[in-house]
C-alpha cells in the first residue's frame, strides 16, 4: 500500500490539513483522519451519519422480541402445563421474558453493526502509525492518484507541525 | 450421615444395573468415569450365562408371552428362568448339548443369571407397566426391535422420553408426566 | 491542580500493565487462594449433598441466596451510574465508568454462580435455558427463576459489552505500546481499531444505544431478582414494594462498593491525580440520596406491616423488630442509615476516608439487609409447628466469604491487564465541540470542583 | 376427570401417628437418621402437628395431621422453573423428580411447609432395602419430595378398574395414611363424586381448610367441633 501522509501535533492543524485537501478537491471519503480520542472540536466528517444504527438497534430489539413471544407461545402450546391456575399463555409473565430478550436483541444488534461497520481490518484501510498514540493525529491520503504524490507533501506539510510521511 | 449408594429397588446395592441407562448426571454415579459412560451412552457388553437364541424360538412361533409371562398382567414382562425352558425342553431338541447342559444346570438346583437388557434406571424415575401397554395392542418389537431376529437380545431402541411421548401422543394416551413418573 | 493529558495519561495508567511488582503476585496468591478454598468446598457440597449447609426445613434459603442478592445488587454500580452519567454527559464521570463497569461484569458474574451453588442438582441448572431435547420440555415462563435467568444474561452480556466496547481504543493505545505476544493479544482485542472519526463516531453512537438499553435492563434485572421474594405467598414477602426496594438497595449498595474500589485503586495504582476528591465527594452525596431512600423504602415496608396487622406478618415483623433477629436488623439500621446520615450528611466527615467507611457500613448493612429479607420470614411462616431457625455452617460462610476473594481477584486481575482509567475518555475532554463557553474542557474532563 | 380429596377428621385423630409410618413405608421415604433430625432434615410427607389450648391446668391437647394439601392455585407450581412442580389433570399437586433440578423455591412458597428436601442421597440399613416399595421410586439427593396422595395406588387402581372394565368405587382408593389410620380420621375421595364419602364431608358444616385466607383452594378438608381452631 503506496500512502502520504502528516502528522500533526494538535487539532487546529490537522483541521488545516483537512481543510487544505478538501480544497485540493478530495472527498472527506478519500482523506484518513486517525486521532488517539474523538476530535469534537473538528469537522473531520462523519458527524451526523451514523443515525441509523438506532434503527438498526430497534430492528435487533423486535426481533429478540419476536424470538422471546415464539419461545413462549411454543413452550406453552407444546406442552401446556397447569401451573397454580394460571393461564398456559400468561402475557404478564411472559412480558418479562419478552423485555429481556427484546433489549438483548438491541443490544447484540448494537455491537454486531459496530463490529462490522467500524471495526474489523478491512483491507486497503490499514494507513496507520503508532505515533497517533502519544497524541499526534494523522491526516493521510491512502492510495493516492499517481503523480500526485509532490502536490499532497507540500498541501499536508503547510500547517504547523506537520511532519509529512510518504509510504 | 455418609451418603451411600441409592440400592435398587429389587434389593441390591447397585444403583445402575448393567445397560440400565441414565439421562442424567449425578452424584449417584460412582465414578466420574461412570458418569462420563453414562452420559455418552456406553453401555456395558453385558455377559449372558448362555447365547439364547430368540431367533430360532421366535421362528418356531412361539410368542413372546409365552416366556415373558408378566407381560400381560402386571409391571415386569420377567425374563423367565429355568424352569420355563425346561417345560418345553424336557422333551424338545434333549440332544443338543446345550440343552443337555442347561438340563444339568436344572438338575443340580442351579438357574441362569440373565442380565437384564432394557429397563429403567432409578434416577429415571420412570414407573413403566408392560400390562396396559400390551392391552392396548402395542406391538413388542415397537420398543424392543427386531429382538425375534437376534440371538443374545441387543439393546437396539433407546428408551428416550421422547420416543414415549412421541408413541403416546399417537395414540392419544396420557401424556400427563404422573402417568409414568412418581 | 494541573491535570495530567496526552502522553502523561498514557504513561500513568499504562504504568501497571507493563510493571509488574511483587505485591501484584501477594494479591494474585492470597485471593486465589481464598477463591481455590471457595471452589473446593463446592465441589465437597456437590459430592456430598446439600446436607453439609446449615440449610433446613423449613428455611430452605440461607447465605447462598442472600450472597445471590447481594452481589446482583453490587453490580448495579456500574452500568447503570455511568449509563447514567454518560447518558446526562457529566464531565466528572470519565475516570469513574470504566472501574463502575468492571465491578458490574464480576459482581454479575459472582451472583450469577450462586442460584448454580444453591441448586440441589447443579448439574442440571442448564435446564433453565430452553433448548431443543426430544422431552419437547422448556422451562417454566411463568417462573421468577426463569425471569432470573434471561434478566441476568440479558444484564451480563449487556454489562460486559458495554464494559468491552469503550476499552478497544485502549487496547490499540496497548497494542502501539508493546511488542510480541502481549501485541498479538491486544491487537486481536482491538479489532483493528485506528481511531478514525468514523469509528469514534460509530463507537459513541453504540455507547449511547447501549446505555439507553442497559438503564431499563438493570433496573428490571433487580426488580426481577425482588419477584423471587415477592412473587411467594410468604409473610412479609408478598408485598408490592419489593420491585423498588430492591432496586434502591441495589444501586445504594453499588456505588457503596464503587467507593472502595475507587479508593483502593487510587492507593494501590498511584492515581491520585485521577480520582479526586471530587469524585468522592459527588458519589458520596448520591450515596446520601440512596440512604435516604433506603430509609424511606425501610419506612414504608415496616408502616404498612404493622399497619396491616396481620397475624402471619407481624409474627416475622417481631422477630426482626425485637426477637431472635433484632440485633442484627438494628446493626443494620445503623450501617445503612445512621452512619451514612452521619458521614455522608456532614461536610465535614465527607472525605475519601468518610466515604469509604460509610460504605463499608453500607455494604455490610446491605448484606444484612437480604439476610433478613430471606431467613426470618421463611422460619416463621403462618402454621407454628413448622417454625424453625437458620444457622450457616462452616462451608456456606467459607463459599460466601470467597466471593469477595473472587471479586478482588477478578479486580486485580483487570487492573493488571486493562487501563483501569478510560485513557481516550480522558483525552477526549480536550476536544470537546466549543459550543459550552461556560464549561472549560478542564472542567469538562474532570469536573474541576477547585475553580 | 376425577378431582382427588382428602378430609381429616380432628375430632377423630389421637395423634397416635400410624399415618406417619404408614407413609414412610408405603412411600420410601428414608430416615435420615437422629443427628441430622435434629438438624432438621427430617422428613415426613405426613405430620402430626400438636397444638396445645388453654392455660395450665385446664389444657386441651389437639392434633391435625398435615400433608400436602393437593391446592388447586398452588403456590409451588408456577415458581418452579422446569415444571417439575405442576398440577394435573385430576387435581393432584405432581412433582417429578427427574425435572426438579433443585432451587427448593417451591418449599418457600408452601404456606403448609409439606415440601421436603433430600439433603444426601438416601440410604437404607441392610436388609431394610427388601422392605423398598417397588412402586414407588427412590429419590436421590437434591430433589423435592412431598405427599403424592399415593399417586401410585391411584394409578394401580385406575389401571385396575379399566382392565375389569368398570368405574372406579369410591373407597377403593386409600393412600397409605388412611389405611393405617385406625381411628378412621382420615377419608380419602373423588370430591367431583358428589355421593362419595369425601365430599360429603367435604360439604359438612364442621368443614374448614387449613390457611384458607392464603386463597390456595387446598383439596385437604379438616373437620372440627366450632370450639375447635
Amino acid at each position: 500500500m503506496r500512502a502520504v501522509y502528516g502528522l500533526y501535533p494538535n487539532g487546529d492543524s490537522a483541521q488545516q490539513a483537512v481543510n487544505r485537501l478538501r480544497a485540493a478537491g478530495l472527498a472527506d471519503r478519500e482523506i484518513t483522519v486517525i486521532s488517539a480520542q474523538p476530535m469534537e472540536d473538528c469537522e473531520f466528517g462523519e458527524m451526523d451519519k451514523a443515525s441509523w444504527m438506532w434503527w438498526i438497534a430497534c430492528a435487533g430489539g423486535l426481533t429478540g422480541m419476536s424470538i422471546a413471544f415464539g419461545l413462549s407461545w411454543v413452550t406453552a402450546h407444546s406442552w401446556p402445563m397447569n401451573v397454580g391456575g394460571l393461564p398456559t399463555f400468561a402475557w404478564w409473565p411472559n412480558l418479562i421474558v419478552i423485555f429481556e430478550l427484546t433489549m438483548l436483541g438491541s443490544i447484540l444488534a448494537t455491537v454486531g453493526t459496530l463490529i462490522v461497520s467500524a471495526l474489523l481490518p478491512r483491507k486497503g484501510q490499514t494507513l496507520y502509525d503508532p505515533e497517533v498514540t502519544d497524541g499526534q493525529i494523522l491526516v493521510g491520503v491512502e492510495d493516492p492518484a499517481e503523480g500526485s504524490i509532490p502536490g499532497l507533501q507540500a498541501t499536508l506539510g503547510a500547517p504547523p507541525g506537520a511532519r509529512v510521511k510518504t509510504i | 450421615m455418609q451418603p451411600t449408594a441409592v440400592p435398587s429397588n429389587d434389593g441390591s446395592d447397585i444403583a445402575l444395573l448393567p445397560g440400565q441407562v441414565s439421562g442424567v448426571f449425578t452424584t449417584a454415579r460412582p465414578t466420574f468415569g461412570a458418569a462420563v459412560d453414562d452420559f455418552l451412552n456406553r453401555r456395558p457388553v453385558y455377559e449372558q450365562p448362555l447365547e439364547f437364541p430368540h431367533n430360532i424360538h421366535v421362528g418356531k412361533e412361539i410368542a413372546c408371552e409365552v416366556c415373558h409371562e408378566g407381560v400381560d398382567k402386571g409391571p415386569k414382562a420377567g425374563i423367565p428362568g429355568l424352569r420355563t425352558c425346561m417345560i418345553c425342553h424336557e422333551a424338545i431338541a434333549t440332544d443338543r448339548p446345550r440343552i443337555q447342559q442347561i438340563t444339568a444346570m436344572r438338575d443340580k438346583g442351579l438357574d441362569l443369571a440373565w442380565q437384564r437388557v432394557y429397563g429403567f434406571s432409578n434416577d429415571d424415575h420412570v414407573r413403566f407397566n408392560h400390562a396396559p401397554h400390551i392391552r392396548n395392542k402395542v406391538e413388542c418389537a415397537t420398543c424392543h426391535g427386531n429382538v425375534g431376529e437376534q440371538t443374545i437380545a441387543q439393546r437396539n431402541v433407546e428408551h428416550t422420553m421422547g420416543f414415549c411421548v412421541n408413541c403416546h401422543n399417537e395414540r392419544k394416551a396420557s401424556i400427563d408426566c404422573l402417568t409414568c413418573h412418581f | 491542580m494541573t491535570q495530567p493529558s496526552g502522553s502523561k495519561i498514557n504513561d500513568d495508567l499504562l504504568r501497571p500493565l507493563f510493571h509488574t511488582s511483587w505485591r501484584f503476585f501477594l494479591l494474585v496468591a492470597v485471593f486465589g487462594g481464598i477463591v481455590a478454598l471457595g471452589l473446593s468446598t463446592w465441589m465437597w457440597q456437590a459430592r456430598n449433598g446439600y446436607g453439609i449447609t446449615g440449610i433446613k426445613w423449613p428455611v430452605y434459603w440461607g447465605f447462598y441466596i442472600t450472597s445471590f442478592v447481594f452481589w446482583i445488587g453490587i453490580s448495579h454500580a456500574g452500568t447503570l451510574i455511568s449509563a447514567i452519567l454518560r447518558l446526562v454527559n457529566a464531565g466528572w464521570r470519565r475516570p469513574v465508568t470504566r472501574c463502575a463497569e468492571a465491578i458490574t461484569g464480576f459482581a454479575l458474574m459472582i451472583g450469577a454462580t450462586f442460584p448454580i451453588i444453591h441448586l440441589g442438582r447443579p448439574w442440571l441448572a442448564f435446564w433453565l435455558a430452553p433448548y431443543p431435547s426430544d422431552r419437547l420440555i422448556w422451562p417454566n415462563f411463568r417462573s421468577p427463576l426463569v425471569w432470573d435467568f434471561f434478566a441476568i444474561n440479558t444484564y451480563l452480556t449487556g454489562s460486559l459489552l458495554f464494559l468491552f466496547l469503550p476499552i478497544i481504543p485502549d487496547f490499540a493505545v496497548v497494542r502501539d505500546k508493546s511488542t510480541g505476544l502481549r501485541r498479538k493479544i491486544y491487537g486481536a482485542l482491538a479489532m483493528g481499531w485506528r481511531g478514525t472519526p468514523k469509528q469514534w463516531h460509530r463507537l459513541e453512537t453504540a455507547m449511547q444505544i447501549m446505555a439507553v438499553a442497559i438503564i431499563p435492563v438493570a433496573v428490571s434485572v433487580h426488580t426481577i431478582v425482588s419477584f423471587d421474594f415477592s412473587m411467594a405467598p410468604v409473610p412479609t414477602w408478598n408485598t408490592t414494594i419489593f420491585g423498588p426496594y430492591f432496586v434502591a438497595g441495589a444501586i445504594f449498595s453499588g456505588i457503596a462498593g464503587l467507593l472502595i474500589a475507587m479508593a483502593l485503586l487510587r492507593k494501590f495504582l498511584r492515581l491520585e491525580e485521577y480520582l479526586l476528591p471530587l469524585h468522592f465527594d459527588n458519589l458520596g452525596k448520591l450515596l446520601l440520596v440512596m440512604a435516604l431512600l433506603w430509609g424511606y423504602f425501610v419506612f414504608n415496608e415496616r408502616l404498612v406491616t404493622y399497619y396491616g396487622n396481620e397475624p402471619a406478618h407481624m409474627a416475622v415483623f417481631w422477630r426482626t423488630q425485637s426477637g431472635t433477629f433484632a440485633p442484627l436488623y438494628w446493626t443494620m439500621v445503623t450501617c445503612n442509615f445512621v452512619l451514612p446520615l452521619i458521614l455522608l450528611g456532614i461536610r465535614r466527615f465527607r472525605t475519601i476516608t468518610g466515604c469509604v467507611i460509610a460504605s463499608i457500613g453500607i455494604v455490610i448493612g446491605m448484606w444484612l439487609e437480604r439476610f433478613l429479607i430471606i431467613v426470618p420470614a421463611l422460619g416463621h411462616k403462618y402454621l407454628p409447628y413448622s417454625f424453625g431457625i437458620y444457622r450457616p455452617t462452616p462451608p456456606e460462610i467459607i463459599i460466601a466469604s470467597a466471593t469477595f476473594g473472587a471479586m478482588c481477584l477478578l479486580y486485580v486481575l483487570f487492573a493488571k491487564t486493562v487501563p483501569i482509567i478510560s485513557m481516550w475518555e480522558l483525552k477526549a475532554a480536550d476536544h470537546l465541540p466549543a459550543k459550552h463557553p461556560h464549561s472549560t474542557a478542564k472542567e469538562q474532563r474532570l469536573g474541576d470542583s477547585h475553580a | 376427570m376425577a378431582r382427588w380429596g382428602m378430609a381429616a377428621d380432628l375430632d377423630r385423630c389421637n395423634g397416635c401417628g400410624a399415618c406417619v409410618v404408614a407413609c414412610h413405608s408405603e412411600n420410601n421415604i428414608s430416615t435420615v437418621g437422629d443427628e441430622q433430625a435434629s438438624r432438621g432434615r427430617a422428613k415426613h410427607w405426613i405430620r402430626v402437628e400438636r397444638y396445645w389450648e388453654g392455660d395450665f391446668p385446664d389444657v386441651r391437647l389437639k392434633f391435625r395431621p398435615v400433608m400436602c394439601q393437593q391446592c388447586d392455585n398452588a403456590p409451588c407450581e408456577p415458581v418452579c422453573p422446569t415444571y417439575a412442580s405442576h398440577h394435573t389433570e385430576d387435581g393432584l399437586n405432581a412433582q417429578v423428580y427427574n425435572r426438579c433440578i433443585g432451587t427448593r423455591y417451591c418449599a418457600n412458597a408452601c404456606p403448609y411447609n409439606a415440601r421436603f428436601f433430600d439433603f444426601f442421597n438416601p440410604s437404607w440399613d441392610k436388609p431394610l432395602q427388601l422392605q423398598l416399595n417397588p412402586d414407588v421410586s427412590l429419590r436421590e439427593v437434591g430433589v423435592m419430595e412431598k405427599c403424592t396422595f399415593c399417586v401410585q395406588r391411584i394409578r394401580g387402581a385406575q389401571l385396575q378398574a379399566r382392565t375389569e372394565d368398570r368405574a372406579l368405587r369410591d373407597g377403593e382408593i386409600q393412600p397409605a395414611c388412611v389405611q393405617g389410620c385406625a381411628a378412621k380420621a382420615l377419608v380419602f375421595g373423588d370430591l367431583e363424586d358428589p355421593e362419595s364419602h369425601v365430599s360429603r364431608l367435604a360439604r359438612s358444616p364442621r368443614g374448614s381448610k387449613l390457611l384458607e385466607d392464603v386463597g390456595t383452594q387446598p383439596a385437604v378438608t379438616y373437620l372440627a367441633r366450632a370450639t375447635q381452631v
